[in-house]
């Protein structure tokens, strides 16, 4: 799970790394009151999960209250390639003396985590990799180890950053390194990390991402996510049950058994000529409820027109899916058509119930998947 | 003979007495399997059908030989229980919990290969030789012994895609589903070198999905001529790379970046000469053309 | 440094480790008041730092008021192996099913934690090793990955203890090592670890030793020196001057530079018939001031009749030893003799110095010591 | 030639900013030591006695050749002055710092262990071959070139002696103080193995203490025949067995139950046939008769 920035220097701040004074607004209102509060000139930033804001021309300045109400009602009322502005952090200008990057990610396939610094921040670290790659340093991080401040010292002078200040770096590498080992992050990369004319290195942005799976010892995720609303809250609520989802922009909508069919189902949608709604995948061994759930959640979906539900049965048995359709279809106002594909585990009992009900189940997927992209686009 | 396991491999269950264990462990048995043992800490002197139940694998050593292990504990125990795999240097170790951190396997996989053990997993369905044995929880009767090997990152499909290779006579030597999770114990390129040396295995069908480099560095093997045999992959997730940063079920299919993306691993393999496949079916004859 | 019982228990009880109610009496009167709102019976243990209080017939119980009286009296007025009692512990008395042993220790030698449990609790662990080792359970940590529950398990398991029974112990494992491991200890030790006829496992002894060294990242260490007292503080503000003072028993006070020198000093007293009165090393490159500290520590001991201080100067300088003790000497009241060996780094000024003051120094380490044993028993 | 080290030797000084370290940096410059590189993090640019200061080994090593290292860092700051040195494989790593936590230590040396690279300390004088290189804090004077080697657990106590020998034309071929904490790099034993190799050694002293079971080790390799120059022991503290569990100046001085008293000590080595001296001038007339 990605967070928001202002999310991400809420953890910074909480591993000591220096972060403007700022405040979250969700109204014009509210954003006017931070600035008074932090003062004057401020920057205004629309909190969204996706990246390039600055391109978007979706960073705003402000020096006074007639330019933070323009600009905060501008931004709130914005739409940034898809995603909707619903909140922007208010936080005080710093006075930037120069902007560089650092960043500890994980690398899966050489399963290390790794850190990157550069003296050029406020850019994409790509562009950066690509036109001046001395400007780079990356280390792997021993795991018994971890980050040390001589690993820290040893880049910041393999970049030319040497003496005094050198040692005004360090305890953002150890803290950042803080951050991301024992966070269970993934990704926490700061840029620009700015070193402001009075001397100070201070974190000006935040992108991290956090391992969902480490709810269980990670407490605040939780909080995270039910501090967070909207669309979200439906892929959320989903997950309670047991159900992966994502939501997606089309009219037909995907459900299956296992992250890989599912998939695949999601591309044969498209292969097909159809716009797939969202990935749903009911998991391992889901019972009727979970199906029940599964088709209660993708009806919410605005757009939906079609539902295609793909189970091979593994350790998901094909009768317990079947009952749990016929829930669906009893208890659920279901407006649109459904089509079924089973096979695997208890195929033959499962189509049984569905044909009682007088509903025909596909075998093959790509029979299933054609029938239903035909029915999104008006067939019969 | 056989790649990591053999029809002679005997095999603790770690969570037997869990619901997911128990279950499992009765359709292995009926798969052949030689379970020995079983170990849940806190649960030893029972019998799961029939399998006697010890509280630490150590315990149950004393007992029996014991080769390799499957877990089926809870993610949040799921480190202990691996950990205690590896320090009785059991080989394979399959994983199939799901939800493990990453961070958490991150410390299993490094401590595994310094002792030299393999891993399989986690969140993976395991390894098949059809016929022989069964190390993990796919429907048995999907599967054919043959010659044709399958690499596998998904669950389901990997059933789907070997149920066409069945029902079309292209039997399996074997099939190791390596499971979804971006870090992992055995990944692509290494099963491929595995296959390489395995007399039973003459193609292989490497199921990969978006997220990760394996495939790519898969092909670059294959590219290298470290890998002769034929290969056909098939990607799942082409069309999924509409939201970056969301998890698509298996953290696996996370976009990090530019890496991972389907175009690339596509590119990768046709540069390579290995054949992608539209759809799943194209599997099959691209298989046959081999 | 060795903590006492309660200090011991206090750690445990910081990281989930089970002890009886409990409350530390420094008079009869705190002890009734304890007895009185933990409840009878209740054990009163002398808290001294050496062990055998058993054998010394220095464990009572009480059932009442009046018991508790008499033995608390006792208690206090007692001198163990030299050591005076200050305070005692008033516990309350478990239902004893069976006794355990669990101990974490450092092996110094393979450079590696060790950790070791017994089904033979309450008798010393030498004395189960030599008369019923397979009741022993011994067990290197490795260093990476810490103490996990397999190998608790395999321990118990291993002496016997299997099942539901065997899981009631894995709590004590993790946390003893756990408190062991973070709080810079090298010996954590529970004789006996109680299994309560109410089914519980609770520590019932505790013998600590935790590292000096560590006191700057364990803030706790600095706590509990200071809360300690008597014989102990001088040792204490001696240390704070950067000298290590050990108190001992004789009339030969004993200042060298150099924990093996000074030892060589002391056994040498030893050899030649002295008794020293302690050991005082003033550490490595000390100035006027650190001798200065040194004689007035040694001064301040009760038997005192002769003071010998060897000093081979390396990075020490004799100069800077010089003009520590002719301080002394015009500072302090200084009724006893002071023999002086100097030689090494700066030893011609070093010998000026004194010399000027009419303080013959002498070459040879032997003849000083001779010179000092004499001394103490009345010679001239 | 030489033990671990030789004249041409090339060393960095880490800490070299501080007054201990620049202190022992002129007078080891003196000794003709060639300390080539100084690192205080945050210093670079600096000099010092006119050896150039870099704020990290890495940065110091682009500009020298280095092999060793000696450190003067405060214990807090410590691990990291070490964990740096071992990184770059600076062999020996000679740490004087006292009141490192015995945990670091242990983190220190298993990692040193771990990369082949030999720790000379914490808490120790140094090592010093007479005539030639010193890389330590003995005061060089006492010291005379010569075939009689000295391993010591103490400090001021190998000065003592040392001169003793030098006094008696008895000179060193390498004096080694491997430092009085109870878990350190080299130890006794393993210091008797590498005289044992060196064709400059002729007869060894060893200078223990109360604590710990080196002395007892050493005494099992003389007695196996893996030692077969002749030794003789000084031990230190044979009367401090008075109260137990109370730290005499070195922490090595504690003793933990039975282990380490110097009867024990005593004991192995007279077993070994190695003579204990009871008086520090002994040592000269049991070298000489040996």
């Amino acid at each position: 799970m990605f967070l928001y920035e202002h999310e991400g220097k809420e953890i910074f701040q909480k591993y000591g790394i220096p972060i403007p004074p700022n405040g979250v607004a969700y109204s014009v209102e509210e954003a006017l009151n931070i600035a008074k509060k932090i003062g004057y000139p401020v920057v205004i930033k629309p909190q969204i999960l996706g990246g390039r804001r600055g391109k978007a021309g979706a960073i705003r300045f402000a020096e006074n209250d007639d330019e933070l109400i323009n600009n905060a009602q501008e931004l709130l009322s914005m739409d940034i390639r898809g995603e909707k502005v619903k909140r922007v952090l208010v936080e005080k200008k710093v006075n930037i003396a120069h902007e560089y990057y650092i960043s500890f990610l994980m690398d899966f396939y050489e399963r290390k985590p790794i850190v990157m610094f550069s003296t050029e921040g406020g850019i994409e670290i790509e562009e950066v990799a690509r036109t001046k790659p001395e400007a780079i340093s990356k280390r792997y991080i021993p795991l018994e180890y971890g980050m040390t401040s001589f690993i820290a010292m040893e880049m910041l002078n393999d970049v030319g950053i040497k003496g005094q200040e050198a040692r005004k770096f360090i305890p953002i590498f150890i803290n950042l390194w803080k951050a991301f080992s024992e966070g269970d992050l993934l990704l926490a990369e700061i840029n620009p990390l700015v070193k402001t004319v009075e001397g100070e290195v201070i974190a000006v942005d935040a992108r991290v991402m956090v391992d969902d799976n480490a709810e269980f010892r990670q407490k605040w995720i939780r909080e995270f996510k039910e501090r967070r609303g909207g669309k979200e809250s439906l892929e959320y609520k989903a997950k309670e049950k047991g159900i992966s989802l994502v939501v997606l922009e089309g009219d037909i909508g995907v459900i299956g058994n296992g992250a890989g069919l599912t998939m695949a189902t999601v591309d044969l949608v498209k292969e097909f000529g159809g716009e797939p709604a969202d990935f749903l995948d009911i998991g391992g061994g889901a019972g009727p409820e979970r199906v029940f759930e599964a088709i209660k959640s993708i009806i919410q979906l605005p757009n939906i027109k079609v539902i295609i539900m793909n189970i091979f049965g593994g350790i998901t048995r094909c009768d317990l899916v079947a009952k749990g359709i016929l829930e669906a279809l009893s208890k659920l106002d279901l407006k649109i058509p459904l089509v079924v594909r089973l096979t695997g585990t208890n195929e033959k009992e499962g189509r049984a119930i569905l044909e009682k009900a007088g509903i025909k189940a596909y075998t093959d997927m790509i029979e299933a998947v054609k029938k239903a992209v035909e029915l999104s686009k008006g067939g019969e | 003979m056989g790649v990591l396991i053999n029809k002679d491999t005997k095999v603790v269950v770690q969570g037997i007495t869990g619901k997911e264990g128990s279950f499992h462990t009765k359709l292995m048995l009926e798969y052949g399997t030689k379970i020995v043992a079983g170990v849940t800490p806190g649960k030893g002197g029972m019998e799961v059908h029939g399998v006697p139940v010890y509280d630490s694998i150590k315990d149950a050593m004393k007992e029996h030989d014991i080769d390799a292990s499957i877990i089926f504990v809870p993610a949040k125990f799921a480190y202990d229980a691996a950990m205690e795999a590896i320090y009785n240097e059991l080989n394979p170790i399959v994983i199939i919990t799901e939800g493990i951190p990453i961070w958490t396997t991150l410390k299993l996989v490094t401590e595994a290969r310094k002792r030299g053990v393999n891993i399989i997993g986690p969140n993976c369905p395991g390894i098949i030789i059809p016929g022989e044995i069964k190390i993990g929880i796919m429907p048995g009767h999907t599967f054919k012994p043959g010659n044709v090997a399958v690499i596998s990152r998904s669950g389901t499909l990997t059933y789907e895609i070997s149920k066409l290779l069945s029902d079309n006579d292209l039997g399996q030597s074997v099939v190791i589903g390596i499971g979804g999770d971006p870090v992992k114990g055995l990944t692509i390129p290494e099963a491929l070198k595995l296959l390489e040396q395995d007399p039973l295995t003459k193609k292989i069908v490497i199921i990969g999905e978006i997220g990760g480099v394996e495939e790519e560095k898969a092909a670059e093997l294959i590219k290298n001529g470290e890998i002769t045999k034929p290969v056909v992959a098939y990607i799942a997730g082409k069309h999924a790379t509409l939201r970056t940063g969301v998890s698509f079920g298996h953290a696996g299919a996370i976009i990090l970046g530019e890496m991972g993306r389907p175009e690339s691993k596509i590119r990768a393999f046709n540069e390579a000469g290995v054949p992608v496949a539209r759809l799943p079916i194209e599997v099959i004859d691209y298989l046959k053309q081999s």
